[in-house]
């Protein structure tokens, strides 16, 4: 059991990690993120499969955003292969995403996050101490889930979506009835908007490094990398600019801009970069402790452009349509989305027979690792006196601000 | 009357025949037939609630006040959480079902009854049926094996009738060693070793038999060299059985389904069939 | 003589008409080209050309899936109780009918299966005639299983001439007279000719295990179960009962067999009394041609052709059969 | 009435049958009623394993040595150890390509650099402990989940089906997608138990809830030769959830 209790685990996020504190003599002097996932080796996995088994597999490497993983390999290999797809299959691609983020957010704030701010352990201790708001986080996330599964076929690891595609068109039925859920749910998010914003603060305010995200805003699709420093990236060159790097203590690579400088992705980023109006006068502060915010913001971003869709798609009227056709075999290709934790991109080259010879994936909590560092660092620099147990919960608060996905950040 | 709908029966007592093996009694609706009205060698459906229902053979005799006695191997899904049964628990039943020993037939007859360890179960209910009219019968030998001492069922109440005169009995085990504490008289021989002295009327002898399927062509053979014809011979078939009522479609042999013209069938009607013996 | 007869161009208003007396279900080809027994709603006709649907009308009599028991702590075992609706099947072939025959007298008789009972007589069946494919074979082996309808439409030039063959049928046919001509002429015999003839097979020896074809067909069995669903005289099932998240209360439900899977003669501890694919496939065989306990003696295969259609391998019982039975009686 | 004492660990996975317990929002009340979620990280603090369990979940397979203490200690204090997942039962998506050569693997990842990371060929649980049961699928069916923390309640385990994917696709009167649209659906050598969830969509079954009993594969094999499928790329798709299928 000796190596068990050394594992330590960091507890209420996805996958195996731990946050460590380096201590001279009594005092804590840093923390850091460790990553103790097992790397599944997903790239190695994908060389030598053909190119319709990429998405398949590739959606694997998380559940909670296999969706996004699954979209966002489709579209690598279409770009790698010259496949065009319909506007009807990128209007619900992009509904199965942000059902994606629904989902996944509503976890977050509701199970995960939630019991850091209330000062209990889980759950189970929220459904005694505050049922309502559980329940009503549980009816946002399982409308996510609803949304994943009628457009995906299943809320993890969708299997309508193909390449070129979807195996089975939702009828305007099913998406009508999404679209009354929707409408009702706004009224839950709306109240969880109040809610979480009253919420006592657990953390101190601490520095920013620079945000990057996917340009499209809140459609989470988009072509290039903008960044809070006011580059911006075209797809085909972000793989090099993101950069990846292997550090010691950590199973996921990282990701730093220029070589050094590191920065952040995710719903606060998302939003420093592209705020909605009505918004700004609500992120003031700039900093880390605001992520919780930025998701339950999201959240009805989430659901407003999730209508949106439904009405485009509705109007156009819902048809079968074949799955469009293979431009050529070999190719090289990336596509970036975002995933609720951030920029997420897949790339891919495939040879003569459409069989896949390289395959490089970038997940938002790799990146992160970096802007984590700087927010560990920050932390203890203001809690310095501060006993070993109370560092410890905040640090492990404060790595839970980026909601860390460890499956995609290893993968 | 509805067959399909088990009906409640409570834990009245359990009790521990071998490390695997139990008997179970149950109290039932008085009067009913699925405790007043059947004969040894048929069977009824036991459910227990959350896990499912398996057929298991009378074990006892009918009774008026509704009590049944069932002696459960715990084998399985259903059979071993029944090992934890208590007194006062509510199970359900359904039955009786199939076809018995033809004890009209035996009047006035010999009886062999041989049973391989749990098919002692069903023979014990014959065994007492005829014991209630002993002088309607010849003699009764009872032939019983099991794989080890301790997986000896009943052999307190074998060795009870055999002191009272009512029957002749030998007991016997697979294995060697643990046969030394074992109950007087047990040896160590393999069920159809045991017909090799036996010397019986073949024409007044009816032979009862339930055990695993493996010695049943063994054992048949046995009693043919004895004399026995294939009418004489009865078996009681275990089947795979889902309704116990004709209808779940596993339990066939040859032409014939296992849980309404058997368990019990002749040897006559299985001689030539697929899978009869096995 | 004269008959009553229904034009194609009424169909429609007859369908209608129908709706009145409960739920009309016919043969529906979908969009993906499959034929199945489903609703024929106002604007969905039946195809009364096709030759077969992928499952049978068993469908509505015996559920693939269904509780055919509730248990709760309070009330014990409960057979869940179902609103027996109308339903009229439409567009029954003969082979159909006689295998809703056969599965009443598996179901039906002293002690009815509750659930069955229930639906069976609020059943109204609806018969027409067909025209055998290359697949089907009740003209090879008739079988003594009744045909037996409520109402029958025999084929006739752009349309039907409609009979009715039952009380109850006599009753919808008076319902829909006004949408009915007289004609003169006689009724072409139907496929019906083939059922209810056979009286019975003789004894025959049981079929040899050591023929060829037994490791053939285990050797190209996929195990898929096709041809035991779709067929209309298989109804193995499984029991399965499942306990509630409540901790008491519990189901019980009963779930369509295959003979060719592995646990199907399967017991406790894992013994089987059928463990390879071969001997399975003459337990098939026995039932599909030589019956079983009370149905003895009764071939169970009524011809439709649906194994043989859905077998993924093309596996197929009949030549064996043919060779085996000399072709019927 | 005591509450089971549950402890729900993952290994080697992607948390996805984690996170279906997670997605029975309706249920989660009821669960909460019967069960209490002792050890749970994923979704409970902290994450200490502490005294007897009457169930252990395990999502994952195992690549790391520590994973396989874990286990170890898991199987130690629960009464019944339940694989959930195909990764748990069978190794799944992440045991793609058991026996090649890891290192090669390794570096087509990680390039020359020296990270380290001590991971061995995926193994299901089966491997190196007891299971009392398991319930499959990649993710698995909220259904089979439910029905064994049902199960749970009363003291039972689930009945293992034995039927393959095909038998549910045709109850429910899909077109075969195999034999009518030439598509490499694996739904005759797949267990059963989705409801054909993917055929029913009219997308071939990808085998994601591991082998059926009795799997024919020479026969699929042949099958697919005859429509001019090339062996190897068959064999390869069927790899993707279990390398162990030998003709
Ligand atoms: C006519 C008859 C009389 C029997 N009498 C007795 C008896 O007196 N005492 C006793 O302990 N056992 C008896 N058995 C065997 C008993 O029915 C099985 O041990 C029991 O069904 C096992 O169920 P399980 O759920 O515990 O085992 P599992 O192995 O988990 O069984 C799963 C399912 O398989 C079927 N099954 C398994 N084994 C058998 C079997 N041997 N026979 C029929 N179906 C089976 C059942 O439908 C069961 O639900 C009898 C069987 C038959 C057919
Ligand atoms: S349809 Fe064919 S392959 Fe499938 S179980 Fe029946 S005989 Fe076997
Ligand atoms: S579509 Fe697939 S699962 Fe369905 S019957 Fe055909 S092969 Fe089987
Ligand atoms: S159809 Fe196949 S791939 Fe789809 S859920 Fe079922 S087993 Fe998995």
């Amino acid at each position: 059991m000796s190596n068990l209790r050394k594992l330590d685990m960091l507890t209420r996020v996805e996958g195996h990690g731990s946050v460590e504190l380096i201590r001279d003599g009594e005092r804590v002097v840093d923390a850091r993120l460790n990553l103790f996932e097992s790397p599944r080796l997903f790239e190695a996995l994908l060389v030598g499969r053909r190119f319709d088994e990429i998405p398949d597999i590739a959606c694997r490497i998380c559940s909670i955003c296999s969706t996004v993983h699954k979209v966002a390999a489709l579209q690598g290999v279409e770009q790698a292969l010259g496949i065009s797809i319909s506007r009807q299959t990128g209007l619900l691609r992009e509904l199965a995403v942000q059902g994606g983020q629904i989902e996944s957010h509503a976890l977050h704030i509701f199970c995960l996050a939630l019991p850091d701010y209330l000062g209990v352990s889980g759950f189970q201790e929220l459904a005694a101490s505050v049922p309502e708001k559980l329940q009503m986080g549980l009816r946002i996330k399982k409308l996510g889930n609803q949304i994943q599964a009628i457009v995906g076929g299943r809320a993890i690891h969708p299997f309508n979506l193909l390449v070129g595609g979807l195996a089975r068109v939702p009828d305007t039925g099913q998406l009508r009835f999404l679209s009354e859920e929707l409408a009702a749910a706004s009224t839950d998010v709306a109240a969880s908007i109040a809610y979480i914003f009253n919420l006592n603060e657990i953390l101190p305010t601490l520095a920013l490094v620079p945000s990057c995200a996917v340009s499209g805003g809140p459609s989470l699709f988009g072509d290039c990398l903008v960044t809070s420093v006011g580059t911006s990236i075209p797809v085909k060159q972000s793989a090099r600019w993101l950069n990846e790097r292997i550090e010691g203590h950590t199973h996921a690579k990282v990701s730093h801009f220029d070589e050094t400088t590191p920065f952040m992705v995710g719903p606060l980023a998302r939003l420093l970069l592209s705020m909605p109006a009505e918004h700004v006068h609500r992120f003031t502060d700039r900093s880390i402790k605001s992520a919780l915010k930025a998701r339950v913001v999201e959240l009805q971003l989430a659901v407003r452009r999730a209508q949106e869709l439904i009405e485009y798609l509705v109007t156009d009227g819902l048809k079968n349509e074949p799955l469009s056709a293979v431009g050529h075999v070999q190719g090289e290709g990336a596509a970036l989305v975002e995933a609720p934790r951030g920029v997420l991109l897949h790339s891919y080259r495939f040879n003569d027979r459409g069989i896949c010879r390289a395959a490089n994936i970038v997940t938002p909590t790799a990146i992160n690792q970096g802007a984590i560092a700087v927010s560990l660092k920050a932390l203890i620099a203001t809690m310095d006196g501060a006993g070993y147990a109370q560092v410890k919960r905040s640090a492990e608060m404060l790595v839970r601000c980026y909601d860390p996905c460890i499956s995609c950040a290893v993968h | 009357m509805n067959n399909s709908l088990p009906l409640p029966a409570t834990v009245l007592a359990i009790r521990s025949l071998s490390v695997d093996t139990s008997l179970i009694t149950l109290r039932t609706e008085s009067n009913h037939p699925v405790s007043a009205a059947f004969l040894p060698g048929q069977f009824l459906e036991l459910s227990l609630p959350g896990f499912g229902e398996v057929p298991i053979s009378y074990c006892g005799l009918p009774s008026s006040d509704g009590a049944v006695e069932l002696c459960i191997r715990h084998v399985g899904h259903v059979t071993t959480p029944l090992k934890d049964a208590h007194p006062g628990d509510v199970l359900a039943v359904r039955g009786p079902f199939g076809r018995g020993f033809p004890l009209s037939t035996y009047f006035g007859q010999a009886l062999l009854l041989i049973a391989g360890g749990l098919g002692l179960a069903p023979l014990r209910s014959l065994l007492l049926a005829l014991l209630k009219q002993r002088d309607s019968f010849g003699r009764i030998i009872v032939l019983y094996g099991a794989r080890e001492t301790g997986a000896l069922l009943f052999a307190d109440e074998l060795l009870e009738m055999k002191k009272r005169g009512g029957i002749e009995l030998q007991l016997a085990v697979d294995h060697h060693d643990q046969c030394l504490d074992g109950p007087p008289g047990c040896r160590v021989a393999l069920l159809p070793a045991l017909l090799d002295q036996l010397a019986v009327d073949p024409e007044r002898t009816f032979a009862s038999i339930c055990g695993p399927p493996v010695v049943y062509p063994y054992l048949v053979s046995g009693l043919r060299q004895l004399g026995l014809g294939n009418v004489q011979i009865h078996l009681s078939l275990e089947r795979r059985m889902k309704c116990g009522i004709g209808r779940c479609g596993h339990c066939a042999v040859g032409n014939r389904l296992c849980c309404i013209d058997g368990p019990v069938f002749s040897a006559e009607e299985l001689a030539g069939i697929e899978g009869g013996f096995v | 003589m004269v008959a009553l007869c229904i034009a194609n161009s009424n169909m429609a208003f007859l369908l209608e008409r129908l709706q009145q007396y409960g739920d009309v279900h016919g043969p529906v080809r979908g969009d993906d080209g499959v034929v199945r027994f489903a609703a024929l709603t106002p604007g969905v006709l039946p195809d009364l050309s096709a030759v077969r649907t992928l499952l049978s009308p068993k469908k509505y009599l015996l559920h693939p899936l269904e509780t055919i028991l509730t248990y709760t702590e309070l009330s014990g075992y409960q057979v869940p109780l179902e609103e027996p609706r109308h339903l009229i099947l439409f567009g029954l072939h003969p082979c159909d009918l006689a295998g809703i025959s056969y599965l009443d007298r598996i179901f039906l008789g002293d002690d009815p299966d509750p659930l069955y009972a229930t639906r069976r007589s609020a059943l109204t069946l609806i018969g027409v005639t067909c025209s055998p494919d290359e697949f089907c074979s009740c003209q090879i082996s008739p079988s003594p299983l009744e045909a037996a309808s409520d109402m029958f439409l025999s084929s006739v030039d752009d349309g039907f001439a409609v009979t009715s063959t039952s009380s109850r049928g006599a009753e919808l046919l008076a319902g829909v007279k006004e949408l009915l001509v007289e004609r003169d002429g006689d009724l072409p015999e139907d496929t019906r000719f083939f059922f209810g003839r056979a009286t019975s097979i003789q004894e025959r020896p049981d079929p040899d295990p050591a023929l060829p074809e037994w490791q053939e067909y285990a050797e190209h069995c996929l195990g898929c179960g096709a041809c035991s669903l779709c067929c209309p005289t298989c109804s193995c099932f499984d029991v399965l009962e499942f306990g509630a998240l409540d901790g008491g209360s519990a189901e019980r439900v009963r779930r369509w067999d295959n003979c060719l899977f592995k646990s199907h003669a399967q017991v406790a501890g894992g013994m089987s009394f059928r463990k390879n694919r071969a001997e399975r496939f003459r337990y098939r065989y026995h039932h599909k041609y030589r019956g079983f306990g009370p149905l003895q003696g009764i071939p169970a295969c009524v011809g439709c052709g649906r194994c043989r259609v859905a077998c993924p391998t093309g596996l197929d019982l009949r030549p064996l059969a043919e060779q085996l039975e000399g072709g019927g009686s | 009435m005591r509450k089971l004492r549950l402890a729900i660990a993952g290994l080697t996975a992607c948390s996805g049958c984690q996170l279906s317990l997670l997605n029975c929002e309706d249920e989660l009340p009821a669960l909460m009623a019967q069960f209490e979620f002792h050890f749970f990280p994923l979704a409970c603090s902290p994450a200490v394993l502490e005294g007897e369990y009457d169930a252990a979940i395990v999502e994952g397979c195992l690549s790391m040595p520590h994973e396989k203490e874990l286990l170890h200690e898991l199987r130690k204090r629960s009464r019944y150890l339940i694989a959930l997942g195909t990764c748990a039962a069978w190794g799944g998506v992440t045991a793609l390509r058991n026996g090649e050569d890891r290192e090669l693997m390794r570096q087509q990842v990680y390039g020359q650099s020296p990270v380290a990371v001590e991971t061995f060929d995926p193994l299901p649980l089966g491997s190196l402990v007891l299971v009392d049961a398991a319930v499959t699928g990649c993710p698995p069916e909220k259904e089979e989940l439910l029905k064994l923390l049902a199960g749970l309640t009363q003291g039972a385990l689930p009945v293992e089906n034995d039927y393959p994917v095909c038998t549910e696709c045709r109850m429910r009167e899909n077109l075969c997608l195999l034999t009518e649209r030439d598509m490499l659906c694996l739904g005759p050598l797949t267990l059963g138990g989705c409801h054909a969830r993917c055929p029913t969509l009219s997308a071939s079954c990808e085998g994601c809830r591991g082998p059926v009993p009795e799997a024919n594969v020479k026969e699929y094999l042949a099958l697919c030769a005859k429509t001019g499928r090339d062996e190897e790329a068959v064999l390869g798709r069927l790899h993707r959830f279990w390398p162990g299928w030998v003709l």
